[in-house]
């Protein structure tokens, strides 16, 4: 199969439904000939026109407003934000309006717009370029959440995103644009809520998130050249969850890793430990074991950023713990 | 009034705006006692005072014109088309409410008529309204959006970042703030600095003050900067100066901390739009004493029908709490 | 001792605090005379004056910002933020500046602020009026987060507050402002993690949080009605938490339920439920068992709303499960 | 440049202007350098040609008064009063940066000159400087600060909502905007409906547009403005004419599609601050070429020496890592 980058995937995606869909149409920050800094958007304003590249002003408030208006009047605006760090300013317009439009209305209006925008540290740009917040959407009822792990998740989510009714938020891992995966040439998509078993494996279950997907994967080459066969689960959207794929491993392997890029407390790792450990906890033979980043800002030396993030030498450390059952002591 | 340049021609447009007006005030007055008996859930805000704005306003519309709309609700959902009945099922939290009571009085909407909602969040639906005229820009549609707003909310950042859009895309929207003087409990000069309207002209866009108790001269203008908004030469700005008869909400009955009875009686003996708009009709022989009464009259039969029929409705099934989360899954936590 | 209502508790902090410190003063809308729409702040302006005291136009971002830089540069703010569904609007300011600010500037400069709001459904005020939001400023490092649980706490936990050289976010339960509750005259403060066991039990450990408190002490009764013997721990503070106490307690009984107000999908549950899974596993006789709020927008009808939220009767029941090991066959 | 009514009537202040003009674009072309060479760790944006801009205000303040940066903010760093050791080993992440390597140049900040710090988010720090004002005004400190901002950044809304605070309490701030013509790579026109200080005018706060490379007429009004904020006349609004020579940031190599070539030329050829003022400096026979270049070469060493100095620096030790995430928590992970 071809492969391409992320970014292709993204522009991709983009451009097959903005075909497919005239009343599509993307808005945000030097979307149109800027294609924005990342450059994900090249041609599409060449294709589309300014009418739907739609380049705005800095007011990341007001143009998600304007795309949750937009929504509820029959076009289905895919909007751009730079940075994921920028959600904190357009809560209010998503989680107070855009999350609640179908339900305050009993179901007769809806928003079926798309957000998109990133996660994920290193690339030293510090601590408000940096944050992996997709857990703090995850918890307002009436948004689904998508993480796509590599070009075809990318692509194959968006275009679920962009056809579902319902407000979308979707968080690309901005140190993966460059990053090609194989991409099929025929037309698909990802259904929500189906998580992908990335590799099999008996002895223990990593659970990995966007950026986190390719650490597990990593994490466990390290631990089979060791002897112990670790399954890789990316769940692809949290909201909704695949449970049914993550208990089936879980009470299989009866051992797992949770592996996260943001904020370990208060976070996504904790949300889905607690629901492995309540529907499967007689399976399982140790603690469910989260690995977040750390509690703290992201800082800018590249000498501390490093270190904040879970590495698959980590991971692997940890899967080792639960293996020899070290866990029993430090509990 | 404003007697020159009439703009509506005929009777019965004067009748239906001076009906809309009468039912809006007969709306609060029927909810008010709801609140008072302790038969309404919450809260309210009541609009009483202010229909010449919604109803000068939504009058120069159409059905598939939008509004947004704000805590203080009731009287552009009505003005814009509403029945009564599925508005007090809504504000008593029935099922058969315009959202299955699970918006309330301050997330009615009425899609049906192109009422967006109101909104709980102060200026939250500036950029719903910002939206809605982008879509008819995208869609090619002449649908003009107006986004009603009080003078409390001029002061959230949201609204410059959204007028800056929709002159920069000529938008067809048209801002109107209700200036009612107050912002809950504080007076507007305390929280507003300069000038409201120079606040709009600053990002180019076009701006008025109107005497917001004159209902013709709001529908006169309204109707005008409409039918330039539906040329693409919007967005404009209304400044409408009005007043709010009650507290800023049911509950809100000691004002005079904030506001002296002289002031409110003032308001509403010199200027009241209902009153002012009777007379007018009857001394321009459009309408007798007799025909007004009867007019009052059914409103108000209306309303307590509508009142009676919403107390005795049923509440939305249990089942329903988690239905609606999403569009596309019955129950979201079956 | 005295019973006050949990208003005058506040009301009462902010006025001793604001003798002693001068550099403090209040900001929000209608603070001033108004005393705010629940008129917890009564008399203060008289004592204070306007300039300590300060009305603010209705500009959330605007005056949490400015709450910030004040903070910065010698003043203590203690920001009135209306409704607890307000700090959507604010986030930026509260998360990308405030949190960060001592950190990203390595130690040099701090942001001591507090940011009072509140919590709490069941008050007929649908959606936007209702949310308990808590969950997304602990996700944040450089916050803390308090949680009073009667008129007691919410005087001694606000007095620690101020005092703090960190931003803290309190959150008032607004349904509690009425209650009393004994509250001594003379001073008094809470420190900030140390969780406080409000009954003592030998079975199951009920750990609530602000509103939930009650919540799990009714339960407990009902509970020891039967011969259940529950313990109740309220962690006051939920950054920072007091691990060791919830540990003790769950090692102890062998069984924990976490009751929150929040929703319960990726919120506080799930953080609290988490670590004591990995920390108390082997003790464990049965998986913690989460109860937040229902994980749908606050519906206005009261037929709907008043289900949304844990009531005494379900942590009661949920209790019995865990006793009766029914949750084995769950699993 | 403005001979009229100079700003400062000693030598000694013209070179200290003129000094620290060239010492901002001294660390630039440094920093650029170093991105170049990948020794710098990210990307950074640089402040060359609007170097009168900050040098023409800071040097209108005191050391007790205020500033908020932006992202593009070392030049109101250096201005303020900044070394170059602490702020290169910032740049690189070392532990003798201005923040111990943890904010980098977006963050970069130094309260001993009361810069408060650049920031990230555009507009971001609006909130910060009418904050700091507000100090001021609580303690009785006649201190004032200066709001840095770009034409990007009046696009927030954040800037209206405390521009509106500003101007009703009277707060000693000064809303400082750096207008280079662009917004990342759009032209502000194409993002910025009606007139800029029109806006702030709306607000009742006085406004004045400046030649931004002239930095006797920056400092002239500087001086004007600050003298009267510090009077409790502010707050004061002040849109700086100027442009970037570089990219939006550093990697912003080929910009043709947003700004042609000519006009980069054009602004860089005829109205470099600096070359403008040194030319007034020595037509005036206020400094010699002689001195100038003195001057140019002193800073180039400087710089030199604290680049060397922060290429070898140490970065900070891995166990600060969770350090300073609370004021009174030593260790958050530990
Ligand atoms: C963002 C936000 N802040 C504060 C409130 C609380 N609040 C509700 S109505 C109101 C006053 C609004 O004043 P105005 O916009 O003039 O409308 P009016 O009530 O006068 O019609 C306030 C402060 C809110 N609902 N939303
Ligand atoms: C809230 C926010 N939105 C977007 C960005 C991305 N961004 C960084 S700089 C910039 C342009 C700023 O333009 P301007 O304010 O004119 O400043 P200039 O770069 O021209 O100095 C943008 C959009 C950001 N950092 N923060
Ligand atoms: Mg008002
Ligand atoms: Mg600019």
């Amino acid at each position: 199969m071809r492969e391409i980058t992320l970014s292709q995937a993204v522009n991709e995606a983009l451009a097959e439904e903005m075909r497919r869909d005239p009343t599509t149409f993307i808005i945000g920050e030097d979307v149109a000939e800027a294609g924005t800094p990342f450059k994900i958007l090249s041609g599409l304003v060449e294709e589309f026109g300014t009418n739907r590249v739609v380049d705005t002003p800095i007011a990341e408030p007001g143009f998600m407003g304007l795309a949750v208006g937009a929504a509820m009047t029959g076009t289905r605006p895919i909007v751009d934000l730079m940075f994921g760090d920028f959600i904190f300013l357009i809560m209010d317009q998503l989680c107070n309006q855009a999350a609640k439009t179908h339900y305050m209305s009993g179901g007769k209006m809806s928003a079926p717009l798309v957000l998109r925008t990133n996660l994920g540290a290193t690339r030293r740009s510090a601590a408000q370029h940096s944050q992996s917040l997709h857990a703090l959407v995850a918890h307002i009822p009436g948004l689904k959440v998508a993480l796509p792990s590599s070009a075809y998740e990318a692509k194959g989510l968006l275009k679920t995103a962009i056809r579902d009714d319902n407000p979308v938020v979707i968080f690309e891992d901005k140190l993966m644009y460059q990053d090609k995966a194989p991409v099929p040439e025929e037309e698909f998509l990802i259904p929500f809520g189906a998580a992908n078993v990335k590799r099999h494996g008996t002895d223990i279950t990593l659970i990995g998130t966007s950026s986190m997907v390719q650490v597990c994967e990593k994490a466990a080459e390290i631990l089979a050249a060791e002897g112990i066969s670790a399954e890789v689960i990316d769940p692809r959207t949290i909201v909704p969850l695949d449970e049914d794929t993550l208990l089936a491993s879980a009470r299989k392997t009866s051992r797992v890793i949770v592996v996260d890029e943001g904020h370990q407390s208060y976070g996504v790792t904790g949300e889905i430990a607690s629901r492995i450990n309540e529907k499967a906890f007689y399976h399982l033979d140790a603690p469910v074991l989260r690995m977040g980043a750390m509690d703290v800002p992201v800082p800018f030396s590249p000498a501390l950023e490093d270190i904040t993030v879970p590495t698959p030498e980590a991971v692997a450390k940890n899967a080792r713990k639960l293996m020899s059952r070290e866990m029993i002591h430090a509990a | 009034m404003s007697p020159a340049n009439p703009p509506r021609t005929n009777t019965e447009d004067y009748l239906r705006m001076y009906r809309q007006m009468v039912r809006i005030r007969t709306f609060e007055d029927n909810a008010n006692q709801l609140y008072l008996s302790a038969k309404m859930p919450g809260l309210t805000h009541m609009y009483s005072g202010e229909e010449a704005v919604a109803v000068g306003i939504c009058e120069a519309l159409k059905v598939t014109d939008k509004i947004t709309s704000t805590h203080r609700g009731h009287g552009h959902c009505v003005a814009k088309g509403a029945e009564f009945k599925e508005m007090f099922c809504e504000l008593l939290g029935k099922e058969e409410g315009y959202c299955r009571g699970k918006g309330g009085s301050m997330h009615i909407a009425d899609q049906s008529n192109g009422n967006l909602g109101a909104n709980a969040i102060v200026g939250g639906s500036m950029g719903i309204a910002t939206g809605a005229a982008f879509t008819a820009r995208q869609l090619g549609k002449d649908d003009v959006t107006v986004c009603f707003f009080g003078d409390g909310a001029t002061a959230q950042g949201l609204m410059y970042e959204v007028m800056n859009m929709a002159a920069l895309w000529k938008l067809p929207v048209i801002y109107a703030c209700e200036n009612n003087g107050y912002s809950e409990y504080t007076r507007t000069e305390e929280i507003a600095a300069g000038s409201i309207t120079a606040r709009a002209e600053a990002f180019g866009i076009e701006a008025h003050q109107v005497d917001g108790q004159d209902v013709l001269a709001v529908n006169d203008l309204a109707q005008k900067l409409v039918a330039r908004a539906r040329q693409g030469e919007g967005p404009f700005f209304m400044e409408l100066m009005t007043y709010r008869y009650h507290g800023h909400h049911v509950g809100d009955i000691n004002r005079e901390y904030y506001r002296s009875k002289e002031e409110e009686k003032d308001w509403k003996e010199n200027r009241d739009p209902i009153t002012r708009f009777r007379t007018w009709l009857v001394a321009e022989g459009i309408a007798s004493e007799e025909e007004i009464e009867a007019i009052n009259a059914k409103v108000k039969i209306d309303a307590t029908t509508a009142v009676e029929y919403a107390l005795n409705a049923k509440y939305p099934d249990p089942v329903e709490v988690d239905m609606h989360v999403f569009t596309d899954v019955k129950h979201t936590l079956a």
